[in-house]
């Protein structure tokens, strides 16, 4: 049945569908260009090709802990902070206390992350580019995290490792070690990558002045993270609006300054990603500096969560922006509500607005440089 | 009318020779489509990185299906991209093969109970050659699905079955 | 080389003079498609095909090879069918056409026609024709994108490649390539170096680096791969093509990537003249420096592509309009005066 | 920066005092519940007054109320400037579920809205683009709701194991 | 025996009689059994919607016209170039005559911008107080109306 799509094609304009099977859609979106020769005049992106009925999961679950393996595969680059911001929602909606050594490992876990996912990211980015090499250099740097976490969690990607205030399991004992060596090892690498990609001329050529974000519209698309840091809001959940031990830490919000182009464009994102990275090296550093040796992490974990009624939307900072969850609970086991706000989804419904008379190569630059993730922009 | 599409009665050297070179070439130079649906995808990417290279057994992506052998369904099939699964395996070009890769698309995976949108596995729309568990199977478990692939296609023949050579067939079928 | 052969029989005599070019390029382009990989692979720490036949995977072009003869070879049915079959014809018949006059070596050379470089630009630039037809041919949005991009690029690349091979045109003072090389032997420029061109005259430094620049986007490597840039337009002109179709048009992009380098090496290198004066001169090793030659050229391109980031179509023509193609004309009036003042 | 209860009396002090209430549940945050005609106006008031200043509108969800037959739609406000967050609730009854959009106040609406009508079946007044959009145009029902039954088959292909 | 446009001829014949047998080769061998869908135009994994042939606007037409002054140009210079050795001084005056005015008529292309190719012009969004956001339809006169109008 051929999907009617609007009718407005006079004979100068082209519709092409960027279609679910393309190289640089990060994942299965559509998008429906109107072309003028190769200027795009409007841009309806087409998603749900990957929609995996979260929500209605977490209402049929019978226990609240149980939807945490959905979380994961919500943004499957960042799962733990996926989890990192269920748990934390539930522990304020049910006023747990959580133990001090289960607080840093769960930062320390997140930062890494943050660091994996972002080298995801600024490697796609780079591949949508046509820069090949970087893509698997930074690869190379992701397994070093990868089996880090393997270690600690026995998984690669998913990792259903956080409980309700606790941990599924302890940390294994040269977990101190291998953080601080992957950290040492990792820092000249940051600037190896700004050599080879972030000031070369054709790199910036490609990604300055383009996809130009102005603040005040990105607040009004309620943009977060990377893609609202990049146009100049100094935004940062961790400090703004402080959940767990983040408070604890110093560290910098990097934030967009228009170096190369004009303020808010592509290469301002992808820059304000690349210094997050240093941020986090620095918080990791502190977090182990900081992280008590003895406690048990299993011992908190409460037997069986059965909220009182009432509702709670709590938000986190993850690699991609803001993830909200907001969860309804009517005093049974199993979670009235669970709507998850999705980073993803918002900096997607930005496109249209931030890509108009752009060209098609600029188009592949603009979702390259707001990252996206299919997982969470369809849930 | 290719050679690949006749089957061919007397099996003589020549006809043996050619079949298992067609075979070998096919085996060893297996280029996938190049498109992920879901977190399956990001460990397919882990597996064409530097340190599981895909490219030591001869497989690149290609971009394109008509280029393109293996499809690789990595990820969860939902009801909006059956369709489009479908189309494109369709327009791949003729000895294709695919592998599911992850349970999502074996049989639906961690959404089997209530995924109303999730495909309870890709083999409804299109025949599989080689399923991947795991969730997302490790790029190892990827890369034993390819050579588990490489083992079925050097097994091909355009020798027709007559009786007798079935049952000897059937057998190391069975093992 | 034809004298020797043609007593025995004068029609095959012909024929495998013009075959010899043919088997090069075949086994050039084979060993070249795995070379790229193993560059690949080399560049970007990973191993590269290793397990096709054995030693580091020596076999795995051959293995593609037969493998696409198996492919199905789909041609959609709005693509306008002979087009769509004619392309790949025009491209390699194009691109093989001008090795023609390319001199493999003092003793052999294609044809001794003596409007060698003319001719040789010209029969290039059918290889744009036969990229905008397969892009128009195949009647997809993809591909005729791909060619319209390689329409505005090849056409306008093709000014300063011509321009800077005058500049050589200028000094040699002759159109036949096989003159132009002979014009190279010998090594007495300050005494040790080998008086080939690009010693000869500082300006035919800046033309040469004027032509690899635009051989690069002649044979529409990154970063000026346009036409079928990987992560853009899914695979540009060649989307619709499938199986040996789709073979026939990288064969020809490979040997348009030869071709070029072997021009370059010709003109700037001093073709099959050994730099060591004539040590290590005669026809057949004039054969192997003129191959080394072509394919170091052949690996600096490769190089590039797995370093650079892809420019956008605009960027590309403001390079070639506002910045090669001034450059190439100063310099061909700069060249000028070099050659009356000295 | 003004605590919600601060923000309630505000609004109460400029649009007068029917059509809202406050509450909160046991536990978690407390809301402002607004008449669904009002919450255009509201909304605009609540960006563009220099005592409120909300910029952005963190997250827009709707919610099927199974027991009292209606559907609720929540919204959860930010003021980057002011660091103060409010929840404005709308109750529809099942029947006509009509919410005006306030996708002209802030753009992020557009697709939350959508997916609020795709999911749960809720109508936005002059809503730009009012069409599903996670699942196909020609799904039947919608799925967040709690008596919601799956149907069998999809263009051919089974929905079940 | 065979001239020198002989052997070109001989050339372009082998390499098209060798794409016929490659082609043949594979024809042989490879399998055929088209059906609807594999024949349809691959657009994405989509249904190709509209036709793909629109006329592109007119900006490839400035192209070849330049690209048409310049190829004749280096046309004429050919010739020149082959006898430059031998000429000297006057040769170098008449092509420097020559290839100065090109020049100039070159650089006044560049200057009237003919040659801002299909440089995009993005509708940047904008913020307007008590209104919210506004980003206006990409209107027809940015897109690339024919040169020729006369003004």
């Amino acid at each position: 049945m051929l999907e009617v799509i609007s009718k407005e094609t006079g004979n100068k304009e082209m519709v092409i569908n960027m279609g679910p099977q393309h190289p640089s859609t990060h994942g299965v979106l559509r998008l429906e260009l109107v072309l003028d020769g190769e200027i795009i005049t409007k841009v309806r992106p087409n998603i749900g090709y990957l929609h995996r009925c979260f929500e209605k999961y977490a209402e049929q679950m019978d226990d609240y802990a149980k939807v945490i393996p959905y979380t994961d595969r919500m943004d499957y680059v960042s799962a733990i902070n996926q989890e990192h911001g269920y748990v934390i929602a539930l522990e304020r909606m049910l006023e747990l206390e959580v133990p001090e050594r289960v607080e840093y490992i769960r930062v320390i876990m997140a930062e890494m992350q943050r660091i994996a996912s972002h080298l995801l990211g600024i490697g796609a980015f780079g591949l949508d580019l046509g820069a090949f090499s970087p893509f698997l250099y930074l690869f190379t740097e992701r397994e070093k995290i990868l089996d880090i976490f393997e270690r600690v969690t026995g998984a690669r990607l998913l990792y259903n490792y956080f409980a309700v205030a606790g941990l599924m399991r302890d940390v294994h004992p040269e977990f101190k070690t291998d953080t601080a060596e992957f950290v040492k090892t990792f820092r000249p690498k940051i600037k190896e990558l700004n050599d080879l990609l972030s000031y070369n001329k054709i790199f910036i050529k490609r990604t300055a002045n383009i996809g130009v974000l102005p603040e005040k519209v990105a607040l009004n698309y309620a943009a977060s993270g990377p893609v609202l840091r990049g146009s100049g809001v100094e935004w940062d959940l961790r400090k703004n609006d402080p959940y767990s031990i983040y408070d604890k830490f110093d560290f910098e919000i990097p934030v967009g300054t228009g170096e190369v182009g004009t303020l808010g464009d592509c290469w301002d994102r992808y820059m304000v990603r690349v210094k997050e990275m240093e941020q986090s090296l620095r918080i990791i550093e502190q977090a182990l500096d900081g992280m008590p040796d003895e406690g048990d992490v299993m011992e908190a974990i409460p037997k069986r969560i059965r909220p009182k009624e009432g509702e709670i939307y709590v938000r986190t900072e993850t690699p991609r922006g803001e993830l909200g969850y907001y969860i309804i609970s009517d005093k049974s086991a199993s979670p009235f509500r669970v709507k998850a706000r999705a980073p993803s989804f918002v900096h997607l419904s930005m496109l249209p607005a931030i890509s108009k008379g752009s060209l098609i190569a600029d188009m592949v630059a603009i979702v390259g440089s707001i990252d996206i993730v299919l997982g969470e922009v369809d849930r | 009318m290719g050679m690949l599409d006749k089957k061919y009665h007397d099996s003589n050297i020549i006809i043996v020779g050619l079949e298992s070179a067609l075979n070998w070439a096919r085996k060893n130079s297996l280029w996938y489509e190049q498109f992920g649906l879901a977190c399956c995808a990001i460990e397919m990417m882990a597996t064409a990185a530097s340190r599981y290279d895909f490219d030591r057994f001869g497989i690149i992506p290609r971009s394109s299906p008509r280029q393109a052998d293996v499809m690789i369904v990595a990820g969860t099939v939902t009801m909006k991209m059956a369709s489009r699964i479908l189309r494109l395996y369709e327009q791949m070009s003729e000895p294709r093969y695919v592998i599911s890769m992850g349970s999502c698309s074996n049989c639906g995976g961690p959404y089997w109970e209530h995924g109303y949108h999730v495909l309870k596995g890709v083999d409804k729309v299109v025949p599989v050659d080689v399923y991947v568990p795991g969730c997302p199977p490790r790029p190892e478990a990827l890369l034993e699905g390819f050579l588990k692939l490489q083992e079925k296609i050097t097994g091909e023949t355009i020798i027709e079955k007559s009786e007798n050579v079935s049952k000897k067939e059937q057998t190391n079928d069975a093992t | 080389m034809t004298e020797y052969v043609s007593h025995i029989h004068p029609v095959a005599a012909i024929l495998v003079h013009a075959a010899i070019p043919l088997t090069i390029i075949l086994v050039y382009a084979l060993v070249a498609i795995w070379g790229e990989r193993k560059i690949a692979g080399f560049i970007q720490d990973r191993l590269g095909p290793m397990r096709v036949g054995g030693w580091h995977g020596w076999a795995q072009s051959i293995a593609d090879l037969l493998k696409l003869i198996q492919k199905e070879d789909i041609i959609p049915t709005d693509a306008s069918r002979f087009l769509f079959k004619f392309a790949p014809f025009m491209m390699f018949a194009a691109s093989y056409a001008a090795f023609a006059v390319i001199p493999f070596s003092s003793a052999y050379v294609g044809s001794m026609v003596n409007i060698g470089v003319f001719y040789l630009l010209a029969v290039t630039s059918l290889l744009t024709l036969s990229i905008i037809m397969a892009g128009w041919a195949s009647n997809n949005k993809w591909s005729l994108l791909g060619g319209m991009r390689s329409a505005a690029q090849m056409v306008s690349y093709e000014v300063p490649t011509i321009a800077s091979v005058l500049t050589v045109v200028l000094v040699a003072g002759s159109l036949n390539l096989m003159t132009v090389t002979e014009m190279q032997s010998g090594n007495d420029i300050l005494g040790f170096l080998p008086n080939w061109f690009i010693f000869q005259n500082p300006f035919l430094i800046v033309a040469f680096i004027i032509f690899f620049i635009s051989i690069l986007a002649e044979s529409h490597r990154v970063p000026f791969d346009l036409p079928e840039s990987e992560s853009e337009l899914v695979a540009g002109y060649q989307t619709e093509y499938s199986g040996m179709r789709w073979a026939m048009f990288m064969l020809a992009e490979y040997a348009d990537m030869l071709l070029l380098s072997l021009l370059g090496a010709t003109l700037f290198f001093g073709g099959w003249n050994s730099p060591f004066g004539d040590f290590m001169a005669g026809p057949l090793w004039g054969f192997f420096w003129f191959m080394l030659k072509g394919l170091s050229l052949v690996i600096v391109m490769m190089w590039i592509r797995w370093t650079l980031p892809r420019y956008r179509v605009d960027q590309l023509m403001h390079i070639c309009w506002s910045i090669l193609i001034p450059l190439s004309f100063v310099n061909l009036v700069l060249t000028a005066l070099w050659e009356v003042i000295f | 920066m003004m605590q919600p209860e601060e923000i309630f009396e505000y609004v109460k002090e400029e649009f007068g005092e029917e059509g809202f209430s406050f509450s909160s549940g046991d536990i978690g945050d407390s809301w402002i519940q607004v008449e669904a005609g009002m919450i255009k106006t509201v909304s605009k008031f609540l960006r563009d007054d220099p005592k409120m200043r909300f910029n952005t509108l963190m997250c827009l969800s709707g919610v099927h109320y199974p027991k009292e037959e209606e559907l609720g739609v929540t919204y959860n406000l930010h003021s980057t400037e002011l660091k103060q967050t409010v929840a404005l609730k709308v109750r529809v009854p099942i029947e006509n579920p009509n919410v005006p959009s306030i996708e002209a106040i802030w753009k992020t609406a557009d697709w939350h809205e959508r997916e609020a009508y795709d999911m749960v079946g809720l109508i936005f007044e002059d809503h730009p683009n009012h069409k599903r959009i996670l699942l196909p145009d020609d799904w039947e029902g919608h799925p967040l709701r709690k008596d919601y039954v799956q149907q069998d088959f999809y263009r051919g292909i089974t929905t079940g194991a | 025996m065979l001239t020198d446009f002989g052997y070109i001829l001989l050339f372009i014949v082998t390499g098209a009689i060798f794409v016929g047998v490659a082609l043949f080769v594979a024809k042989l061998v490879r399998p055929d059994r088209p059906n609807e869908t594999k024949l349809m135009t691959y657009e994405c994994g989509e249904i190709p919607f509209g036709d793909a042939r629109v006329q592109f606007n007119n900006r490839f037409y400035i192209i070849g016209l330049m690209f048409l002054i310049f190829e004749v140009e280096i046309l004429l210079l050919f010739p020149w170039a082959v006898v430059f050795k031998e000429i000297g001084w006057f040769a170098f005056a008449a092509m420097f005559v020559f290839v100065f005015l090109i020049f100039i008529g070159f650089i006044y292309e560049l200057g009237k911008g003919q040659l801002k190719w299909d440089i995009p012009k993005p509708r940047i969004p904008r913020y307007i107080e008590g209104v919210g956001v506004v980003d206006d339809d990409y209107k027809e006169e940015n897109s690339n109306e024919p040169v020729l109008q006369v003004k």
